[in-house]
């Protein structure tokens, strides 16, 4: 296998993307097949590359060290067989679940350039061509969102094209930051110390791959997404992919780019940044009345544990995130398409009209049950394996408050999928949806296989673990210690665990509480928490998106265009209208009346101007 | 030999004055035309008698002769456009010409 | 394979008249623009020798016998006859599509190869009078042209044109007459070579102003300028774009810096009046374009001002103004080649060029909108287009020159070419369409054509502007200055 | 040397005449006679081709276009030119006069100019050797003029064609 095959990841995927965009929409099974068979290509390349470790392309390309530089190594290669296992259930799921959508056509074709630009992003090693892939995927991202056809479809992708935008511009200044400092573009070849300057370009950096896996404060565009966008892209962009890119990238940051110190300042920001994202966004999941929206506040919330299992800079707090990334990826990618599933048969996403769906549907609730556990990180599923890992690695810091909020997430976590499952699945069978059936293989297919790898991953945690995480961190540890993440991988008997276990004790008498509480509706189970004085508020302003930052930096920039106008603006346009433009006016005025268009007059001055050059000429050789 | 030169450069001024003093005071197309050719009258006496003074009458003559050509396809060019003017305005007024100003 | 960039164009303007009884459109659109872009490989060609040797000398023999056909072609030349044929194969493309409604095609294409053939020779030769020459023969066809229309403005501005140009080149003639007087030869060299000898300072001072009245009114330099908001609008549109993107920088321009530079030096006297007339330029014609309805005129006016820049630049004299000003001549000679195409195409379109009747034409017509605002930016130097670098170029140089006052004008006075190019997109193609154009189309494939080639252009040089200023600027910047220490001074 | 200054005085004098005459005909004539004075005037400088091109071309040739255009817009032609311009002529002319006199005489011995020796070789081999360039430009401004009369005076019926 030659270089040149790195290329294939990027181009064939490309290549099928114009394809498949430029069939006709009259044909519809052709489109459907040629995608999942072109899906499963990139699953081949993406297995054949993975058994291929390191693979390097070096061709200039701009110059002044820019150039096109691939690589593949562990990491790459593990995020890149991800990155195509998931196009290919996601293509499968599409083939039903999309078929009958106006714009198809232009689906399949932006879902195949994202995947593209994905793996290029990944297999890129040099920064410039990674900024380049990654801002792509912005475009890619906003074009999907604006599919979604609803009318506030096109507001939401503008809103996560600026969001984006504001991270990937912040990256950008980090990278030239990190240029300055090192003098080279090729990301293999960095590996600093973050001080001073270098502090500065790991902050700005670490914005750009946290925006992209939707921490906080840039996770609101997701939650209007899981709205306005069509289901499989929720669970392809948000729940799989940028949280895939998004992590592999902050992994880099901390892991190759920059040497991260256990306790540093920046280690503890990214720590409190994690822990406020799995606190906060696991608070609006809990009471969210939409399937939908909620599956997108737990993404926002899992990230947080990946930030925070990485910011810990300990090894198997390292692991526990990128084991974490990869097992959320697969759960909610899950949990996303069986609430897909559900609104394909009812229509719906609402759970207040929802109930009681696992006669009928029993595969999706099985599917959904699985992957809900292993999100809630129930044992011996794998979402309980990086959990714990996450939280020895938040103990071990030395600062337990972290670990704390990641147990505190945990609880509500498992109490808002106990209501959101209880108010779907289980329970009474609701009246407001007709009587429905099983949805389509290919769209339970995906489910299934997703909740079967979330058990496989748990219960054989060493099988992941030690082909995919160990290498990632081998190297980066001192010389001699041993890598070993299984030692209390599925024990139950050590402390951390059974705080973890407490937890889920925890929740579910929150939720069977709010269950009586509320007359047994089990979409109200929240009510109570969402009642708590302050909380209560809280919720409100927030409902009202006062925590919105994007919200608030609209409201900001329309207040500051009226300051502006008011007081900038008016006076500047007095002097332009009253004295500028005036003195323009008639100086414009007067050598127009001199303009008169006679001949005598060109021609006079014309023999004017000659007599004054003679003149000055002659004045000056004096 | 040299304070000849001057006397055909002061000849050659004065033409070229006559001709300014009409371009800049006459009305009639023709007549701005007419002074155009007392320049090119002046001009052509300087070149000579500059080659004439200077011992280069030959060169002289020869750019004298290229210039006369020159001066022909400008009159035919000029007078041509005269024409049309006169058919458009039925007038050979170079006031009427002040349509474009401003 | 020099001397082609003279004969050709003669050539085919030669069988254009006899092949047009027969074939009134198809022949005569092939054989000009093959002709011109023959020029044009023919000048991308000579990039290397000339890169290589630094100056190429080229004698024809004819039938045995020795004449005198030699051309000095060093990177100055180069540059503008590379410039030459690139903006006037744009403008013929544009002419294939434009020129239908006013018919003879043949004898419109023969007179601007003849205009093409005379910039070339001007740009060419290395004599006093032959620069003269070819000066007249490109004004003569540039007279005819501007009247091709035949209606009343057309003749109004071609008889201005003429008369006015007529008495300048008379004095320039003058002044080459009392040079070729002192010195008893017109060959650049030898002329130098005797100014030096010779210490004659006024009369060549007086000689020099006769040669910035006459040069300068080609150039249309303030006060000199006054035929050129006539002529250049009233002319067919490719024609304005010939004028204002070619023939006032050739014949101004060109032949008064060939002149200053290579024979008379550059001098701290010179400098300072040069420099003078180009802010006043500058100004003052910036000042009247922002009066102005029709879009045409406001262009005409704009070139006015731009030449002001590039005089400016080149007058500074040091190398980095004049590489700036000659940069700067090269992306107005595209960016205005493309504005006045564009105003033909809206002219082409709906029939009026009046920016209080225009309005709302953006979203009907994308490719002319699109275009025209790449050259209004280009022009008013907005990164990153070709005229942002040459401006910067421009205000560096004179900053470097500790000229800071006129630094200050010059950035003023692109604020203000900035306005009036923003006058003219908001009143043409934003804001709304009203009823008059909601059923117009967009322009004929060549026209367009022609606007997005002159577009690229304008985007890729600000882009690449680093390889495109050593390829062709430098040589040029470096053959001019070459000129300043080859020429002493003449004792100012 | 004082004919030639009576031929250059007759020279001033009749393109003075061209000027002030009213009737353009006669305008056009003296401008003739004009050019044949500086015909002769080249004659006597050694010039002898530029005198016979002087007089058979702009004397004949440009005289004969002058009195043909004159005759094509004679209907209407007539312009009335101010009367002042005509009466002050004469002063602003003899002012100059002074002036120019004044500023010749102060240049005279003060414009340095380079020796020359005698020339060599003869008219043709001048015009042909030396000057080549030249002619090519003249071809070129033929052309131009040849077309630009062309174009000018194209006929209507094409347009309507096209």
């Amino acid at each position: 296998m030659t270089a040149t095959t790195l290329l294939w990841p990027i181009v064939f995927p490309a290549a099928a993307a114009i394809i498949l965009f430029l069939i006709p929409s009259r044909i519809k099974v052709v489109r459907e097949v040629l995608a999942v068979l072109s899906s499963l290509v990139v699953l081949y390349l993406g297995f054949s590359l993975f058994s291929q470790k390191n693979l390097s392309l070096v061709t200039d390309w701009l110059g002044m060290g820019i150039n096109f530089d691939l690589r593949l190594y562990h990491f790459s290669s593990f995020i890149l067989l991800a990155l195509s296992g998931f196009l290919f259930l996601i293509c499968l799921y599409s083939a039903v679940k999309m078929k009958d959508h106006p714009r198809v056509r232009e689906y399949y074709g932006y879902v195949f350039l994202a995947a593209a630009f994905s793996n290029g992003a990944v297999l890129a090693n040099n920064f410039i061509l990674l900024v380049f892939f990654w801002e792509a995927l912005l475009i890619t991202t906003y074009a999907l969102i604006t599919l979604g056809l609803k009318p506030t479809s096109h507001r939401t992708a503008v809103k996560s094209l600026i969001i984006g935008g504001f991270c990937d511009f912040s990256m950008i200044l980090g990278i030239g930051l990190l240029w300055a400092s090192t003098g080279t573009l090729t990301m293999d070849k960095i590996h600093v110390e973050p001080h001073g300057l270098a502090a500065a370009a790991f902050i700005l950096m670490m914005i750009g791959a946290i925006g992209k896996a939707g921490a906080m404060p840039f996770h609101t565009w997701i939650p209007d997404a899981a709205l306005d966008a069509p289901v499989s892209f929720m669970a392809f962009m948000p729940a799989s992919f940028e949280k895939l890119l998004g992590i592999y990238l902050l992994a880099r940051i901390t892991l190759d780019f920059f040497e991260l110190k256990v306790g540093s300042t920046l280690a503890i920001i990214l720590m409190i940044i994690g822990a406020a994202t799995i606190v906060l966004a696991v608070f609006m999941a809990l009471i969210q009345k939409d399937f939908k929206k909620l599956l997108s506040f737990h993404a926002v919330s899992q990230v947080g544990y990946m930030i925070l299992g990485i910011g810990t800079a300990i090894p198997i707090g390292i692991a526990g995130g990128i084991f974490h990334m990869i097992n959320h990826a697969m759960y909610k990618c899950g949990l996303f398409l069986s609430a897909g599933s559900v609104e394909h048969r009812t229509g719906t996403t609402e759970l207040k009209k929802l109930g009681g769906l696992s006669r009928e549907m029993p595969w999706t609730a099985l599917g959904f049950t699985v992957c809900a556990l292993a999100i809630s990180g129930v044992w011996p599923l794998n979402g309980f394996v990086s959990k714990e890992m996450v939280f020895h690695g938040a103990l071990e810091t030395g600062y337990p408050i972290f670990a704390i909020a990641a147990w505190v997430g945990a609880i509500f976590t498992f109490a808002s999928f106990l209501k959101a499952g209880h108010s779907v699945f289980f329970g009474a069978r609701s009246t407001d949806v007709p009587k429905t059936k099983e949805s389509e293989a290919p769209i339970v297919l995906p489910i299934l296989i997703l909740a079967a790898l979330c058990i496989t991953f748990g219960v054989y945690n060493k099988l992941p673990l030690q082909t995919f995480i160990q290498p990632i961190l081998e190297g980066h540890v001192e010389a001699g210690e041993h890598l070993d993440f299984t030692a209390h991988a599925l024990s139950l008997f050590n402390p951390v665990a059974a705080v973890s276990i407490l937890c889920l004790i925890i929740a579910l008498g929150i939720h069977l509480y709010g269950w009586n509480r509320s007359g047994k509706k089990a979409y109200l189970a929240s009510e109570p928490i969402h009642q708590l004085p302050g909380l209560r508020k809280l919720y409100d302003l927030s409902e009202a998106r006062f925590f919105d930052l994007y919200e608030q930096g609209v409201k900001l920039l329309q207040w500051l265009s009226k300051v502006l106008f008011r007081f900038i603006d008016r006076p500047i346009d007095y002097l332009y209208e009253k004295v500028v433009t005036a003195v323009g006016r008639t100086f414009t005025g007067i050598l127009q009346k001199a303009h008169n268009g006679q001949y005598a007059n060109y021609l006079a001055w014309t023999i004017g101007g000659l007599v004054v050059v003679i003149w000055i000429i002659l004045q000056l050789l004096k | 030999m040299s304070n000849l030169w001057f006397l055909y450069l002061f000849f050659s001024a004065l033409l070229i004055f006559i001709g300014i003093y009409c371009l800049l005071t006459m009305r009639n197309l023709i007549k701005l035309f007419i002074a155009v050719e007392i320049i090119s009258k002046g001009v052509s006496l300087a070149i000579v008698a500059t080659g004439a003074v200077k011992n280069s009458v030959l060169l002289a003559q020869s750019l004298a002769i290229t210039y006369i050509v020159v001066e022909v396809s400008l009159v035919a060019t000029a007078l041509a456009l005269i024409i049309n003017i006169y058919k458009k305005n039925k007038s050979l007024d170079v006031r009427l010409l002040s349509k474009l100003k401003g | 394979m020099v001397f082609s960039f003279i004969v050709i164009p003669l050539l085919v303007a030669a069988f254009l008249p006899i092949i047009g009884k027969f074939s009134k459109k198809l022949v005569p659109d092939v054989l000009t623009n093959a002709a011109l872009a023959f020029l044009l490989f023919n000048s991308i060609l000579l990039v290397k020798p000339i890169f290589n040797q630094g100056t190429i000398v080229q004698n024809v023999n004819w039938f045995g016998e020795k004449v005198n056909l030699q051309v000095a072609l060093d990177g100055f030349n180069l540059f503008m006859l590379f410039t030459i044929s690139l903006v006037s194969l744009c403008i013929s493309l544009f002419s294939i599509d434009y020129l239908e409604h006013y018919g003879h095609k043949a004898n419109f294409y023969a007179l601007l190869l003849v205009m093409i053939a005379g910039m070339n020779g001007l740009v060419l030769v290395p004599d006093l009078f032959s620069i003269y020459l070819f000066l007249e023969v490109a004004a003569v066809a540039s007279y005819a042209l501007v009247a091709f229309g035949l209606g009343y403005d057309e003749l109004e501005a071609s008889f201005k044109y003429l008369m006015l140009s007529v008495v300048a080149s008379a004095f320039a003639l003058l002044g080459i007459t009392i040079l070729f007087g002192m010195t008893g030869s017109l060959s650049f060299q030898a002329v130098a070579q005797g100014l030096q000898d010779l210490n004659a300072r006024y009369v060549v001072g007086v000689c020099v102003a006769f040669f910035i009245m006459g040069f300068g009114l080609k150039a249309a330099l303030v006060p000199f300028h006054a035929w050129l908001p006539d002529a250049h609008p009233s002319a067919p549109a490719p024609i304005s774009a010939m004028l204002s993107g070619l023939l006032i920088k050739v014949s101004g321009v060109y032949a008064l810096f060939r002149i200053i530079y290579s024979v008379i030096g550059m001098t701290p006297v010179l400098s300072q009046v040069l420099m003078a007339l180009g802010t006043i330029s500058m100004v003052v014609a910036a000042l009247l374009a922002l009066g102005q309805k029709d879009v045409k005129r406001m262009l005409a006016y704009s070139s006015i001002s731009q030449v002001g820049y590039i005089v400016l630049g080149l007058a500074l004299g040091t190398p980095l103004g004049i590489a700036g000003g000659l940069f700067h001549l090269f992306n107005h000679a595209v960016a205005k080649g493309l504005l006045f195409l564009n105003s033909g195409s809206i002219q082409h379109i709906t029939g009026t060029r009046n920016l209080d009747e225009l309005g709302g034409l953006g979203k009907r017509v994308p490719i002319t909108a699109g275009t025209n605002l790449v050259g209004a930016l280009s022009i008013a130097g907005v990164p990153p287009l070709a005229g942002f670098w040459s401006k910067l170029i421009i205000v560096i140089a004179l900053i470097q020159a500790k000229q800071f006052g006129y630094a200050l004008v010059a950035i003023l006075a692109s604020i203000l070419t900035l306005w009036y190019y923003l006058l003219i997109q908001r009143k043409a193609f934003f804001g709304k369409i009203s009823e008059k154009w909601l059923h117009i189309k967009e322009a004929p494939f060549w026209m367009s054509a022609a606007n997005v080639i002159l577009a690229l252009i304008c985007i890729f040089v600000g882009i690449f502007f680093t390889p495109v200023f050593k390829t062709w600027i430098s040589p040029a910047a470096e053959a001019l200055a070459k000129g300043i220490q080859q020429v002493l001074m003449w004792g100012i | 040397m004082v004919i030639q200054i009576l031929l250059l005085c007759g020279l001033i004098i009749f393109s003075g005449l061209a000027i002030l005459f009213k009737d353009l005909l006669k305008a056009a004539l003296s401008l003739a006679v004009a050019s044949l004075f500086l015909g002769i005037i080249f004659f006597r400088l050694n010039a002898p081709y530029a005198g016979v091109f002087e007089i058979s071309v702009v004397a004949g040739l440009i005289t004969v276009l002058f009195i043909l255009t004159i005759a094509l817009t004679k209907k209407e032609g007539e312009v009335e030119e101010a009367k002042l311009a005509k009466v002050v002529f004469p002063l602003f002319f003899i002012l100059f006069l002074i002036i120019d006199g004044l500023v010749m005489k102060s240049l005279l011995q003060k414009v340095p100019s380079l020796p020359s020796g005698p020339e060599a070789g003869t008219f043709g081999e001048v015009l042909w050797k030396q000057r080549t360039f030249d002619l090519v430009a003249q071809i070129g401004v033929i052309f131009a003029g040849v077309l630009a009369v062309l174009a000018l005076f194209r006929k209507k019926e094409d347009d309507k064609d096209e």
